[in-house]
């Protein structure tokens, strides 16, 4: 009976672990290893199939982008970047975020009002200055796009998890833990985090969507990757004039975002529910 | 503003909003397409860019071309009612190269200039510093649109700035920044008088949304029609696509100064793997004409013998073989970010150097950072991107600047021979001449390989078809007094 | 009496009910019925079904997972006899709050935190009885006033944190009652009631049965309440009901064997008459093997009064701003503690008693450090609160362990509560090893009477009074040397109670541990505790030793304290009559401090206030 | 509370001062207006640029002109565009109404779609419903906000010819861009509302409200969302400041003439006196919109002292 207490019950082996978790792993694996899924190449060029329409051609059963590329074999392979970017950005952003939010909620005082001028400060800095003088004096490369992106978006989870925590620290329960003398990190680990988790995580699976996107407006200004190597943001600027007339340069990536999003919500969704046991019953 | 099209009223679309109509404030080409239907020069260059007389009727080149003597043309007035005369040329040349010029980019056009002298009221005499043998060309510019003196010493800089008034075909109505411009038909134009009483630019900076109103029908005509947007227009049975050659001309220049690309074989070789003929039928639905030098057929110099290099990889193959470069080896292309057309163009360009065994390695950059920064200190890679709208088409504008060492545009070159050459027909009168010896520029600055012309692109127009005889214009700036609306 | 049996003219009749969760029956085979008049008490094991049965009827069960696994509940409502097992939620909704209202047993977590508390009542009438809000908030005033609320005109604007539990409840109470539903359920209604207002309310209920011909479902584990209010009673245990009997029978001829023991188990006042110092009793536990005695009967002389006091509390004043100006300055404060000085001494129990709202938590709370006081010194162990550094102040956080009067609350809903109680173990480092933990988690567990297997649940899965005694496990985790009991056993059954005291006393007895021990129950204070102190208004009006305040009341409101206790004989009724004089507030102007109370000493050590 | 208020309004402008002194320096680390001026001139000599450096002023040390700057906004004199010399005054008049407009409209279309969307889906939990709400709003979030945009101007504009498809002219106009500002924002909100609400859904005073008869959506709407309305008006709050600042991309697609586009074109055109303006108006905007919810925190939660 050791393990009663260590580990709070098995998990629920359910619906939303079972098809998140495939779906980010097939999406996962397909990008690692698109090369050897398209020996040809997932950039050839060719010019004179440009644009052919989705299941015309056996070559391109999605159909081809302006420059005759296979959208199948770019899809597949633009998740690298994507979520590269997506995933890492967002970790980097909560981690952040979150560490400060709780400290400025718990703490209150001269801590919080610093830390939420700071964070004001910050939200009206707008973006694309943001962008262009990060390039200006850092440079544009993979890293320096990942730093940008959580260095515009952390604050959203600090506001988000500051308002919790003030709502939750004078709660009776919170009170119990220092009644006991828990140390205040240990309040904020075990007591506050896991109880405003939900909005985090939503905020989460929605912003990995938003750095996918972003990452084609910051090619714009210069801080993307080069337009040869596909990503979904990218391939869905690209397809941006030809909505009319060639719909599928855009709507697959499209799709392969919203697959992802799907399986990280579903991931999400399922991990809230574990965190939460209220309104389910462990017998 | 008004959403219904009332007779007799076309609508334009504008890339975005000079912010000042007054003609010595601005280089966009924004304000061409405006301006140039509300002011007149000296001077004017129908849309077959064939220079005829303006508000000049005729014009002699004196004292081996430092002075120009400009006869003007009478019973001209200015939208106020205030006559057009020697007064007004003088006022307008004093005023943009005196003071108030001076805040503005557009003086540095005009800096030969160094006098106008009033003869009499319909004569004037130009001083110039010396030669300038492109003077007449800008004098069809903005920066040398007549302005009216005692309006604008009446009213104010400012207030003209926000309410032009000139010679031209449409007078001012009302403006609202960055939403609309709204003119109506000048009755006394010396010219043809506007056949539409009524005319709108509307500042759309999405050229879907231009093309998305241009098929709800809110739009006449849509200028710099995207490539990828051709077919959309064309499909629309109410509209019509319309185009002709325009000076605007796009490639790549090299990095002559270090790695491989310093040399000149390697340069050649890079040119040749690229089958430029090929991207200009398919990603530019042949609306772009192959160039061997960086000038458009339009151009003054433009030497229609020569021929660019051709498409030959396996020829490059052994270039680069010869030259010692490693296959697999990487090449960095600059390019000015958000540029989906060029963008297409230089993935394609990427992928033929491929084919030789270079990999290509494209860095976009933001448009300020490319101009200010990356050129002009020459930080960037083995090929960089160079577009160059030759508004004079006269290739010594084009030439002079991107070649000569120490201009702005031209970081890493430095050829004494190229340099003479460039001085020598600067001062040149004899037109022959000085074409023979652009001619000459051109052939070998292609030899030495220092760029690599890709296309001159036409300008594009989306038009309703129930337009009436629209030209198009090669340098966007539309005179709209001939159209008229079908009813 | 009244024939018990379920017959035609009933109410509400429940038939064969079975609930469940998940696969674990809560309660079984359940059958009863109640008349309109007639209050039918049921009593039983914390965690026997009471509150779940109750939910059944109101079929709220299901909604938060409980399956009916069979049986009807057969409910005499204006349209007629219905099956409330077989109505849509949808149709429920008429029956709930107007013709069945329900007082819910955790008055903390039941009122909505967000909502004033004049909303929350004023809802009710809005709803049913069709009353504009000004209205509705004006016969809120009037409910509140009926349930003895001082300042019902300021509580109606006030939020559920800014009240005292006792409080609380009653607006629970007043919620219950005020669109007069023909049947009441009342699931613990006053254990957080001292007796005065506890005898008030009760009188009430008895008043607003008889006037409105209203059925009551009374839940109580108190004895005394049962003997007063019901006519007849339901014991369960395990989800069963064992016995059912008039009031009369059950007392005087208790056929179940859990019956016996459990009334055997009841505390009696005035069962300590003569004895100088609190016992520790044997008590009669009833399980599967039957009924049996446990433990020895022990005179617990462990307070050691010759030793400096382990807790000295000096001229302590606490107070609440409650109503603010546009400028952000208090105009109105809550005097909830008012110079209160007091002492606690190695091994003693302090029972704290006093009038609901008369700042007993407040107290508790401000020895803990939770709450700031505004003037006064606490020393511990010889040593001021003030003069303590960060780490010091911590560590009497080890060294004095609150148990929290609404145990609900104070558990953390997404840990299970084997790690609630494993905290303060890890918190201290008392044990390192994991296993080592673990084994001192079930330890407590089954001291406290629950199994190891209930560590992995969480907090909601519990019953009240097993959550309660989660909480005493977690305060007795840390090997504390004081234990503030917030009114800790007021949601158990009298027999677990009557363990939990003894766990409380042996605890006493082998580490010397004190306890501040606060609570209505005053026959429990009675054979527990050393010393007393009864409070009014944020004042101490009477101290002493246990004997001194029990077998000589001198101030008359612990005269009128000990005069309500109900005695747990239905032929003994008290029956109190309803106090319509005004109630004394401890809401004052800022500026109108309230008058400090002097003290005599009648005999020593017995500090009794000027009256 | 007043006392408070001031204080936070004397750190509102204070925290103004600096955002927008950062902004003045980092625009003037990234380019050169007079180079952004004469960018389609053919030979411009340094003398040239100088002479339009010091036209403008930006020749001038940076303190000095970030100073001037402050003065000009103290006489709400907010200077001329290096652009064609237009008041920045009238720019921001043009642009702030229709910014304002439509980020009340987004928001409101959002807010009304997304708790009752959020809370039936908490309700019927890992029903049909929910996974049909759930996998929608997911539609909304994956896919970029342009593409929305054109859809519904293909749809509505081109194919039935309803609505404008750009500009704002007349109520009509409105719509698609609200509409779309409105679904992008609504895909979030339904899946925030939805976690807060289960949260909440279990507590005993909701079983209590039941218990009371209410109707359910009685219990839902007033004592369920009230108690997860903190994240709920974080992130509103969070979302209202990103409309202000403007959604650039809606804002092109729709010819939207708001401040987004207007910061967007300055930061690109280093128009240093429009992004210095713009930023200073609109970072206003964002702190007392932030100082707007934590004033909303107190009142919608007494637990939670402003103060
Ligand atoms: N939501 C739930 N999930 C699982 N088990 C539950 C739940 N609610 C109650 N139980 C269990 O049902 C049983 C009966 O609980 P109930 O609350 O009816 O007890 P009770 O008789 O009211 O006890 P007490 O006097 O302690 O309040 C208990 O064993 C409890 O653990
Ligand atoms: N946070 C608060 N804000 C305002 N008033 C408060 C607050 N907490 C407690 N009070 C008030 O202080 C007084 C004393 O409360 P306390 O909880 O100490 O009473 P108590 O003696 O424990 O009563 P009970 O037996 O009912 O629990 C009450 O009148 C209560 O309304
Ligand atoms: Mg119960
Ligand atoms: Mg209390
Ligand atoms: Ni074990």
């Amino acid at each position: 009976m050791a393990e009663s207490m260590k580990k709070k019950r098995s998990f629920d082996l359910s619906m939303e672990l079972i098809v998140g978790a495939t779906l980010l792993i097939v999406i996962l694996l397909s990008a690692l290893f698109a090369h050897q899924l398209f020996p040809d190449g997932v950039d050839k060029i060719d010019l004179l199939s440009r644009l052919t329409p989705p299941f015309a051609k056996p070559e391109h059963p999605l159909g081809s982008d302006p420059l005759g590329r296979d959208v199948l074999a770019r899809v597949v392979a633009g998740g690298r970047i994507s979520l590269l970017i997506g995933v890492t950005s967002v970790i980097g952003a909560v981690t952040l975020g979150v560490t400060i939010g709780l400290i400025a909620g718990f703490y209150r005082g001269i801590t919080d009002m610093l830390m939420m001028r700071f964070v004001d400060i910050q939200l009206a800095l707008p973006f694309i200055l943001l962008a262009i003088t990060f390039i200006a004096i850092l440079g544009g490369s993979l890293i320096n796009t990942i730093i940008l992106l959580i260095v515009s978006q952390w604050v959203q989870y600090a506001r988000l998890v500051r308002g919790q925590v003030l709502a939750l620290r004078d709660r009776e329960f919170i009170l119990a833990a220092r009644a006991i003398g828990v140390k205040d990190w240990r309040i904020i680990v075990q007591h506050l985090l896991p109880n405003l988790t939900g909005p985090v995580i939503v905020l989460m699976t929605l912003n990995v969507a938003n750095n996918i996107l972003l990452e084609s407006s910051l090619t714009f200004l210069g801080m993307g990757v080069d337009p040869t190597i596909p990503t979904w943001g990218g391939m869905l600027a690209e397809g941006r004039s030809y909505l009319q007339t060639a719909w599928w340069v855009s709507v697959f990536p499209g799709l392969a975002i919203m697959l992802t999003v799907l399986g990280l919500n579903l991931l999400g969704d399922w991990m809230r529910d574990q965190l939460d046991p209220t309104g389910k019953t462990s017998l | 503003t008004s959403q219904s099209m009332a007779e007799g009223k076309l609508s334009v679309s504008v890339a975005l909003d000079p912010g000042s109509w007054d003609p010595i404030d601005t280089f966009l080409v924004a304000w061409g397409a405006v301006g140039s239907n509300i002011f007149d020069g000296l001077t004017e260059r129908d849309t077959n860019a064939k220079l005829h007389p303006g508000l000049a009727t005729s014009w002699e080149v004196l004292d081996e071309g430092v002075r120009i003597r400009f006869k003007l043309r009478e019973g001209v007035k200015f939208h106020n009612g205030e006559p057009f005369n020697a007064e007004a040329v003088k006022f307008t040349f004093d005023r943009l190269l005196g003071e108030i010029g001076a805040k503005g980019p557009q003086r540095a056009n005009y800096t030969s200039v160094e006098s106008v002298e009033i003869i009499d009221d319909y004569t004037v005499d130009f001083h110039l510093t010396q030669p300038d043998p492109v003077l007449l060309t800008k004098l069809a510019g903005y920066g040398a649109m007549i302005v009216p003196p005692k309006y604008i010493t009446e009213k104010g800089e400012d207030y003209f700035n926000t309410h032009p008034v000139g010679t031209g075909p449409f007078s001012f109505v009302s403006y609202e920044p960055k939403v609309d411009l709204e003119l109506k038909a000048n009755p006394d134009y010396w010219g043809d008088v506007a056949k539409v009483s009524e005319l709108e630019y509307r500042f759309i900076s999405e050229l879907t949304t231009a093309v998305a109103e241009l098929q709800a029908g809110r739009l006449d005509i849509v200028e710099d029609l995207p490539i990828s947007m051709l077919s959309v227009v064309k499909d629309d049975a109410k509209l019509d696509v319309v185009s002709t050659a325009g000076p605007t001309v796009y490639g790549l220049r090299f990095n002559t100064r270090d790695g491989i690309t310093a040399n000149k074989d390697v340069r050649k070789a890079i040119v040749m793997a690229v089958d430029r003929s090929t991207i200009i039928k398919s990603l530019l639905a042949g609306e772009a004409e192959e160039i061997a030098s960086f000038q458009s057929s339009l151009s003054f110099g433009y030497d229609p013998e020569l021929k660019p290099l051709p498409y030959n990889p396996e020829e490059a193959k052994k270039l680069l073989k010869a030259a010692g470069v490693a296959p697999g080896t990487e090449i960095q292309i600059d390019i000015r970010a958000g540029k989906p057309t060029f963008n297409e163009v230089v993935q394609a360009v990427g992928a033929y150097l491929q084919t030789v065994g270079l990999k290509a390695v494209i860095k976009p950059y933001e448009n300020s950072v490319f101009l200010n920064d990356i050129v002009p200190q020459g930080k960037t890679g083995a090929l960089f991107q160079q577009s160059w709208g030759g508004w004079t088409l006269d290739y010594d504008n084009t030439a002079y600047l991107l070649y000569h060492t120490g201009q702005k545009w031209n970081p890493y070159g430095t050829d004494a021979k190229l340099d003479a050459m460039l001085e020598e027909q600067r001062p040149m009168t004899d037109v022959a001449k000085r074409e023979e010896l652009l001619k000459n520029i051109a052939a070998y600055v292609a030899d030495e390989a220092l760029e690599m012309p890709l296309y001159g692109l036409k300008a594009i127009y989306g038009v309703n078809k129930r337009l009436e005889g629209f030209v198009p214009a090669p340098d966007n700036r539309v005179k709209l007094n001939t159209v008229s609306i079908k009813q | 009496m009244k024939e018990s049996s379920s017959d035609a003219s009933s109410l509400i009749r429940v038939e064969n009910l079975t609930v469940a969760f998940g696969a674990e029956k809560v309660v079984e085979d359940l059958s009863f019925s109640v008349r309109s008049g007639q209050t039918l008490a049921i009593v039983g094991e914390s965690g026997s079904g009471k509150s779940v049965t109750s939910l059944s009827i109101l079929r709220l069960a299901d909604i938060s997972g409980a399956h009916y696994l069979g049986g009807r509940i057969l409910f005499e409502s204006t349209k007629g006899e219905q099956d409330l097992l077989a109505l849509s939620q949808q149709e429920m909704r008429a029956i709930r709050g107007k013709e069945i209202a329900m007082i819910f047993q955790e008055p903390m977590t039941s009122l909505n935190p967000v909502f004033t508390i004049g909303d929350q009542i004023a809802e009710v009438l809005q709803l049913h009885e069709g009353m504009a809000r000004k209205e509705a908030l004006a016969e809120g005033v009037k409910l509140l006033k009926m349930v003895r609320l001082a300042d019902a005109e300021s509580i109606i604007g006030r939020y559920p944190h800014q009240l005292s539990g006792g409080m609380r409840q009653r607006v629970m109470i007043a919620m219950a009652l005020a669109c007069r539903p023909k049947l009441l359920i009342a699931d613990e209604p006053t254990t957080a009631l001292d007796v005065t207002i506890q005898a008030q309310i009760l009188a009430i209920l008895r008043d607003l049965k008889d006037s409105l011909d209203m059925g009551i479902i009374f839940i109580t584990h108190d004895m005394g309440v049962v003997a007063e209010m019901a006519d007849d009673v339901v014991v369960m245990r395990k989800g069963h009901k064992v016995e059912e009997q008039p009031v009369e029978a059950i007392f005087t001829n208790p056929q179940h064997l859990y019956t016996q023991t459990l009334l055997s188990a009841v505390p009696k006042l005035g069962a300590m008459n003569g004895e100088d110092f609190p016992k520790r009793l044997p008590v009669s536990v009833y399980d599967e093997a039957g009924a049996h005695t446990e433990g020895e009967l022990r005179v617990q002389n462990t307070a050691n009064y010759e030793a400096a006091p382990l807790v000295r509390v000096e001229d302590l004043v606490v107070r609440f701003n409650v109503k603010k100006n546009f400028l952000g300055r208090p105009t109105h404060r809550v005097h909830a503690v008012e110079e209160i000085s007091l002492d606690i001494y190695p091994g003693e129990t302090l029972a704290l008693v006093g009038e609901s709202g008369s700042g007993k938590s407040t107290i508790g709370r401000t020895i803990q450090q939770l709450q700031e006081s505004q003037a006064g010194n606490i020393t511990f162990n010889g040593k001021r609160f003030a003069d303590m550094g960060r780490g010091e102040k911590r560590a009497l956080r080890q060294k004095i362990q609150y148990i929290f009067q609404d145990p609900y609350a104070s558990l953390d809903p997404r840990k299970t509560v084997g790690f609630s109680i494993a905290e303060p173990i890890r918190t201290h480092g008392i044990l390192h090893d994991q296993e080592l933990i673990e084994k001192r988690v079930s330890e407590l567990l089954d001291r406290v009477g629950l199994s190891a297997s209930h560590g992995r649940r969480y907090p909601h899965e519990f019953s009240g009074g097993q959550r309660q005694r989660i909480c005493i496990a977690r305060a007795l985790a840390s090997d504390p040397e004081l234990i503030i009991a917030d009114e800790a056993l007021s949601a158990l059954d009298v027999s677990v109670q009557a363990q939990i005291i003894n766990l409380f006393m042996d605890l006493q007895e082998e580490r010397g541990l004190s306890y501040l021990f606060i609570s209505h129950d005053m026959a429990v204070v009675e054979q527990i505790s050393h010393r007393v102190a009864v409070l009014y208004l944020g004042q101490i009006v009477e101290f002493g030793s246990r004997r001194q305040v029990f077998e000589n009341p001198t101030h008359s409101y612990t005269q009128n304290l000990l005069a309500a206790v109900p005695i747990a004989d239905p032929h003994q009724r008290i029956m109190m009559a309803i106090n319509e004089a005004d109630i004394p507030s401890p809401i004052r102007a800022v500026g109108n401090e309230p008058a400090r109370l002097s003290h005599r000493e009648v005999a020593p050590g017995h500090l009794v206030a000027n009256q | 509370m007043a006392g408070f208020i001031v204080k936070r309004m004397l750190q509102a402008i204070f925290a103004t001062l600096i955002v927008t002194l950062l902004v003045s320096y980092a625009i003037r680390l990234t380019g050169d207006p007079a180079l952004m001026l004469t960018q389609g001139a053919g030979s411009i000599t340094e003398a040239d640029l100088a002479r339009i450096r010091e036209a403008l002023g930006v020749n001038r040390p940076f303190l000095v002109q970030y100073f001037e700057f402050l003065r000009g906004m103290v006489t709400f004199d907010f200077g001329k565009s290096f652009l064609g010399g237009t008041s920045v005054g009238l720019l921001i008049k043009g642009a702030l109404p229709s910014t304002l407009v439509l980020a009340f409209w987004s928001m409101l279309v959002s807010i009304m779609i997304s708790i009752p969307l959020g809370i039936t889906a908490a309700v019927h939990r890992n029903k049909m419903v929910d996974q049909v709400i759930r996998v929608f709003s997911l539609v909304g979030l994956s896919f970029p906000n342009f593409w929305l945009a054109i859809m519904l101007v293909l749809v509505f504009s081109i194919t039935w010819n309803l609505l404008p498809p750009s500009g704002m002219v007349g109520s009509l106009s409105y719509i698609m861009p609200s509409v779309t500002m409105g679904i992008i924002l609504t895909a979030t909100n339904v899946r925030l509302v939805r976690t807060t609400m289960l949260e909440t859904l279990n507590a005993q005073y909701i079983m209590v409200a039941r218990a009371k008869g209410l109707s359910e959506r009685k219990v839902l709407y007033k004592h369920a969302l009230r108690n997860c309305a903190i994240p709920l008006i974080t992130y509103l709050g969070l979302q209202f400041g990103g409309l202000l600042g403007g959604i650039v991309v809606i804002e092109r697609v729709f010819n939207w003439p708001g401040m987004g586009t207007l910061a967007f074109d300055a930061v690109g055109a280093r128009d240093y006196p429009v992004l210095q303006a713009t930023i200073m108006v609109l970072s206003l905007m964002i702190i007392l919109v932030n100082l707007a919810v934590d004033i909303i925190y107190g009142l919608v939660d007494p637990r939670i002292r402003t103060e």
